[in-house]
């Protein structure tokens, strides 16, 4: 079977963000998904440090440390594009004017739960930043993950054994095997990469899984 | 491309229904989107609630609203004045329903909407007849009673200038409660002096981000308003 | 007795607001205390409607619609005052960051009960607007009132029968005359109109009253 | 006259005492007032209650005065990062007392405070171990989570422009938390990087008007800061 890469992942969430969406990449993987925006269609990056309409990485010897994003990372700002405090730019995760945002996770439960902050481990030091926040408060929080660890254990799982980070929110998870529809229904698969098959992919998730009438193949 | 101008007045309010709830900025008259009222008056739909500080002011905006009889509720926090006579006759003749909340409490609420709170404990009006029924607490020594959030429908705010994104600045005291109102409806409809071509607006100065605003409409008016008489 | 003017009142009130207080003014008779600031004094005045900074009224012709005072009358901002929405003006006062508000009353209880918003009469309209904020809001709430009805019937009270506004938020009572502080301890006199004795005050008002070991003369 | 301008970091910040509550602004380090911070560290006092975002990057700011042990407990959303290693240690020696709060809380508490609320209802964090014992509510079908207001004896921000009643403006995403810690601390220290003359800062565009600043001190810095290699 052929396991798409980050960036095939990075396109294919960018695929199903619509012109004129509210969005927010989380940090880490799902940052990558700007890259694949069609520069034609005005979508609306927000970071959480408080800037609506973020642009690209800015060019060497451009950096400017008071412009960056939630990651920490130096940013530019759009034309059209403003800049707000905290509570502002919570307000507009938590009162669910974000359209959709796009997670990392460690486990997702084929309900919707999400795992994404804390291992959990003893002397693990936790960090949660806005990961709560924009889980429950986005329109729809879609995640991106690879669907097994690198120890081959499905992180769809019927309950997160993680600490979870909220709870029902998940509503599509993007993974390199497939993207899977979850919610109170269960898991629902609505692609497939070539050359992986239905039962396949039960024995290795080892969920309850449905599957859409027509599957498509990513 | 995303556009969220919109050609008219009409145009902009064309999907307001019978029923529908109805943020209206402005303090007074200061910040009352007139054209964005009376294009809604002109569409003829009914039984609305609105959410305002005051019940109408004159002759125009909202006390036109009221005049024509298509308001059922007003939450408000300053009904009654001088010039609130169709506010004070309809609700006389016992045609309109009226919500008082104390003004700081409803600029929280409508706050809290906006950002997603399910409720607040302020301690404004405890003990006093406004909080009559509500629940209370008491919290490290002072007393609060809970207040839930304003969210409507629509809101109608009216702000000095806008672009195609839909980001605003506002003009004085007519900012009033046109910030918060456009983060607490499901629709924010913003009427605007001007619109400028997005670059237009300073980032550091855009007081309502696009994201809270979904048409953006120009009406030509002077950038200073003189005084009624 | 010499009664207060609603100038000397206003002047009285002004005396007592010191250099770099941020202060609202309520409608009516506490506006009038802002014409007895000294202008060499840095005050700030707070205005309810999303202003800090007020100035006096505009010349004639100068008016503009959209620079109103809580009472929708004209005014003009100072150089260094600001614009802000309605739920940071209401933090100012709700918050604790003024430091005086200055309103009228219907009645006020020696325990510092404010009655001001409603009559409670049938048929009445009630209007409350910022009162109850401001009320128990503001650092220090003084009221300016005449201490009697034109009936004769004495509006500082043992308890309030308006409806109240707030409860113990009273602090001090600036009346044509004499000038009461009120609180938990109940009312203590501290100045009396030239020719008004403390018996006569007692007869007048019907309230325990307690008098400040130096009585000053207004 | 009223000046709010104080002449050094050190005059700001010298009656920060043993045991106080500060808040101090920024994200990383945009926004993190560097220059009141070292003049704090060099104050000497200790058992300090921070408030911040994080828990310190690198070597400077927040993470110096971690390393100075002068942090009895940090109230912040992001501790653990790439380069947070003295409050590592401190953690991991039990030096130091870590309250977790998701970020968006975190804005709202500082708000809530600065607003006078007692408590609020936000659904953040319902069901997770960060509302473990905490008291939850379910209100219109949506579950939310109990949560009151986080105030300060003291706020440390970094803004771009001030004048002498304390009127502030601030530079792109180093916004962050500094208009919201302004309200929530009874004395809030801002450091600029140029006081103005009065009527300098457009009244429009004012951030935080200065009812939330108590003091004001310029720290030449260039406009725009390059990025630490």
């Amino acid at each position: 079977m052929n396991r798409m890469t980050r960036d095939q992942m990075a396109a294919r969430v960018a695929r199903d963000i619509p012109e004129g969406a509210y969005v927010n990449l989380g940090i880490g993987l799902p940052t990558k998904v700007a890259d694949f925006l069609p520069v034609e269609r005005d979508i609306f990056l927000q970071s959480e440090n408080g800037l609506l309409g973020m642009g690209p990485a800015p060019a060497k010897g451009e950096e400017d440390a008071e412009l960056i994003n939630a990651g920490k990372q130096p940013v530019t700002l759009l034309t059209g594009g403003c800049f707000f405090h905290h509570a502002d730019s919570f307000a507009m995760m938590r009162g669910g004017h974000l359209d959709i945002c796009v997670l990392g996770a460690f486990q997702v439960s084929i309900h919707g739960d999400l795992a994404n902050w804390h291992t959990g481990e003893p002397g693990a030091i936790p960090a949660v930043g806005g990961a709560m926040d924009l889980a429950i408060g986005a329109k729809q929080t879609f995640v991106m993950m690879d669907l097994l660890t690198k120890q081959g254990e499905s992180k769809l799982v019927e309950r997160c054994t993680y600490p979870l980070t909220g709870l029902g929110c998940v509503s599509r998870i993007y993974t390199d095997l497939g993207v899977i529809a979850v919610g109170p229904e269960g898991a629902r698969v609505i692609e497939l990469v070539d050359g992986l098959t239905i039962e396949e992919l039960r024995r290795l998730t080892g969920v309850p899984l449905a599957f859409a009438r027509q599957i498509e193949t990513a | 491309m995303i556009d969220k101008s919109v050609e008219s007045a009409e145009a902009a309010v064309a999907d307001i229904g019978d029923g529908a709830s109805v943020m209206i900025g402005g303090f007074g008259t200061a910040g009352m989107p007139d054209q964005l009222i009376d294009a809604l008056i002109a569409r003829g739909v009914g039984d609305l609630t609105i959410i305002n500080n005051n019940a109408g002011n004159g002759e125009t905006g909202v006390a036109a609203l009221i005049k024509a009889g298509r308001v059922h509720k007003i939450i408000c926090s300053f009904p009654r004045q001088s010039d609130s006579h169709h506010f004070d006759a309809a609700y006389r003749a016992g045609q309109i329903e009226l919500e008082l909340v104390p003004q700081g409490n409803l600029a929280a609420r409508i706050q809290a909407a906006g950002a997603g709170l399910g409720a607040i404990f302020t301690p404004t009006g405890f003990g006093t007849l406004l909080a009559e029924s509500k629940e209370t607490r008491r919290i490290d020594g002072r007393d609060y009673v809970l207040e839930y959030p304003i969210r409507a429908d629509f809101a109608l705010i009216k702000a000095l200038k806008g672009d195609r994104w839909g980001n605003l600045v506002y003009r004085k005291t007519a900012r009033n409660f046109g910030p918060i109102m456009a983060m607490a409806a499901a629709t924010t409809i913003a009427q605007v002096s001007a619109i400028v071509p997005l670059g237009g607006l300073d980032p550091e100065v855009v007081v309502t981000p696009g994201i809270f605003v979904q048409r953006v409409v120009q009406i030509a008016t002077a950038a200073t308003q003189p005084m009624a008489a």
